[in-house]
């Protein structure tokens, strides 16, 4: 079962205008930087962007921001992109924001088949608006549904033909839930392995989730807040 | 009157041997360099870390290990990298024993507000909603008064709340507070503050029993 | 008519290349030993296995891998081991392309019962009630009657139900049928096996359209 | 932070008549063996038991059963155990069968602080009497709600100190579920590391779920199905 294609341009292929699509990642550690530049390139429009952040103005998903190829983001946190805050508050960008705990959950429902739970993140909130209350124990907690995409973009450290995924460090976050969550999932890696090189009892993402996968051509991996400790 | 080292500090005191502690961007962070001696604290952070361990040295920054505040961090021996959701897990499951976060208000009932202001700071929840809806053990971290020099401690909170009657406790530059049946009992004072200065500063409803000692930081 | 093995040669007709398969205990493990050459199809067992082998070499078997039926298991390159929520998500979400199942009965609208015969046999339904639920692509292998001779296609089914309008295809020794529109649908007969004969054996709704091929397995 | 306890005895300290256990497994691969053992000998009753199955005869949760301890279990599958059986039929023992998966589910958003969810699994069935039913997307969905345990039990490869736990192969299916799901979590493990050894990127179960953790004397294992090939 071989899911390699033969880099970004062929792995987002069928991204058309209006779309939904998740892009894993946080902040901008573990984010799919091949397919986003590709994306950038191909000039698709009117995009719905599932992503815990929203990059930062010249990274990561700002670059679509400043092409305004994105009509709305369902996030949890945007604090580091200038652009975003401009188009979000001029109207141009719709704007859907969660509490992070519940778009993990969301994601990872949708791609489990679990149309909706219930959560107490939220209660009292704007984030309640609209939504069912129900009350477990005497706490008060609210229905959040289930998110799916028409495309789901991972981002790996190390992958199999097979799709499997094995993820480093933080740079695992959203990346297994939005690989289940995907009509179609792709996943770039930073090293393609030969199937049977990854041991099956260490795999983070079973292949099955997984649609295509190539090795990105280069991955910047910026960091947002460098902070060291002086050497004693 | 503590600045926020101090404040951090006061807080290192409610450190528990054994506890799993979420901290916040700010304030809070700084608690890690005031655990007491001896005392085992493992630190998760919620982008998927826990037994986060100092800040690394010059060079060995690793873009893949960042926390919560997008900070290059290390992971100590005995730590462990999760997912988002298995690490929401940890804090709605109520597996965090401590959960201290900044504010920009908390109201007399444990409301608090930390998120957005209106047309004018968008930044988004991130993890505090379900922080705050989540833990049992909620310490807020913040100054007394904001930049204008007006109380953050309210009868009702006047910014969108990140969760409601969730706060039970406050740690701010002039006192601790907990808050019970719909108001702030005053618990210490900060070393140099008297008690007129704390109801000066304090819109919401303060409770006041007895003498109130001055804090030993 | 077919024996048990030639139910499992024509469902393995079904398969398609790049699909993940879910076999369930009984007739459906056979289907393994029958798929085309060149075909890559994944099996995934719902206890947490996806890439399973064929059963280890005699000394070679490891308690720690198994199958759902509790059987002795490998496990191929590019397989991968996950939790029971993991294997459920696979299921429940659709990312499995085909589940095949045994059944006591099926029902002309597509109920299945085949977990409890009250008072008698009390096994519980394992996995199949979210595998019935969830699943697009439904087959069922079974016997077309039951050791009395009793049809198990059925109007409706007499036993506690598995699930509700969910198969969609039935391979038996006599036939293979596909339910649409509240009737089963005859699409072929076994080798041997008259239209007569399948009629008579199926009490449920049976629709003939025109000439029935014989199966070639 | 050290969870060591000495043995199963230390380890099942607390659990008293009456409460609710869950211990992981999936027939008799990866189940918390020494633990049982031990709650044979301490002799505890009226138990409810969550777990897949109940053991065989002579075997798992099958000795539990033999000794008469448990009043009620919850599971899914329960087909290799004729003292279940009569003890069931015969109504001495209360069950409660539940799909698989949505066992799964239940405990993760026991320990997820999840308290209930929509499934499929289940709707027109008997599994549905009483629980609500929702559809979504023109699919029928019944509510299920979330379990947890006064104690959990599990079983893993390998654990350290912190309570981190390896499982290995088919052995791990429940356990990293319950473990999160029960107020206290009991990890009895076949080799106990040091603090370090288990790479933190590879650990199944973090340590945070784990309140006791020991290194089991003997580990049996037995196989159920013993199902080979012939050498060619």
């Amino acid at each position: 079962m071989n899911k390699t294609v033969k880099d970004a341009a062929s792995a987002i292929q069928g991204i058309k205008d209006n779309m939904t699509i998740m892009l894993g990642g946080f902040g901008l550690c573990g984010i799919p930087e091949n397919c986003i530049a590709e994306l950038v390139k191909a000039g698709v429009k009117g995009l719905t962007c599932i992503s815990n952040n929203a990059g930062v103005d010249e990274f990561g998903l700002g670059l679509l921001l400043q092409q305004k190829q994105i009509k709305k983001m369902i996030s949890s946190y945007v604090g580091e992109n200038d652009e975003f805050e401009r188009q979000m508050l001029s109207g141009e960008l719709e704007v859907d924001l969660i509490p992070q705990g519940s778009l993990a959950s969301r994601c990872q429902a949708g791609g489990a088949g679990v149309p909706a739970f219930y959560t107490p993140a939220g209660f009292g909130t704007e984030v309640a608006h609209g939504k069912e209350v129900r009350y477990f124990n005497g706490k008060p907690h609210i229905l959040e549904s289930a998110l799916t995409a028409d495309f789901a973009i991972v981002k790996a450290w190390k992958g199999d033909p097979y799709g499997n995924l094995i993820y480093k460090g933080t740079a695992r976050n959203f990346n297994p839930l939005m690989a289940m969550a995907g009509k179609i999932t792709i996943a770039e890696v930073e090293q393609l392995v030969e199937p049977g090189e990854l041991d099956p009892n260490f795999v983070h993402t079973p292949g099955i989730f997984i649609q295509r996968i190539f090795q990105g051509d280069k991955f910047e991996k910026r960091i947002e807040q460098r902070t060291v400790r002086s050497s004693t | 009157m503590l600045d926020k080292k101090g404040i951090a500090k006061r807080i290192a005191q409610e450190l528990q041997d054994g506890w799993y502690v979420n901290l916040g961007i700010g304030i809070p962070t700084l608690i890690a360099n005031y655990i007491p001696d001896g005392m085992n604290v493992e630190f998760q952070s919620e982008n998927g870390i826990l037994g986060m361990g100092p800040f690394p040295f010059e060079g060995e920054e690793d873009a893949d290990y960042i926390n919560a505040g997008k900070q290059t961090v290390t992971i100590k021996p005995g730590g462990s990298i999760f997912d988002s959701a298995t690490s929401f897990a940890m804090i709605r499951g109520q597996h965090i024993q401590l959960t201290v976060l900044g504010a920009m208000e908390v109201a007399e009932n444990g409301d608090i507000a930390n998120w957005k202001i209106p047309g004018r700071m968008v930044k988004g929840m991130g993890g505090a909603m379900d922080l705050v809806a989540s833990a049992d053990n909620i310490i807020v971290a913040m100054m007394h008064t904001n930049k204008r020099g007006a109380s953050k401690l309210l009868k009702r909170c006047s910014l969108p709340l990140t969760g409601v009657a969730c706060v039970k406790k406050v740690v701010t530059n002039m006192a601790v507070l907990d808050i019970e049946g719909g108001a702030f009992i005053l618990r210490e004072r900060a070393p140099g503050v008297s008690v007129e200065d704390i109801q000066n500063a304090t819109d919401g409803k303060l409770i006041i029993e007895g003498d109130v000692p001055e804090m030993s930081i």
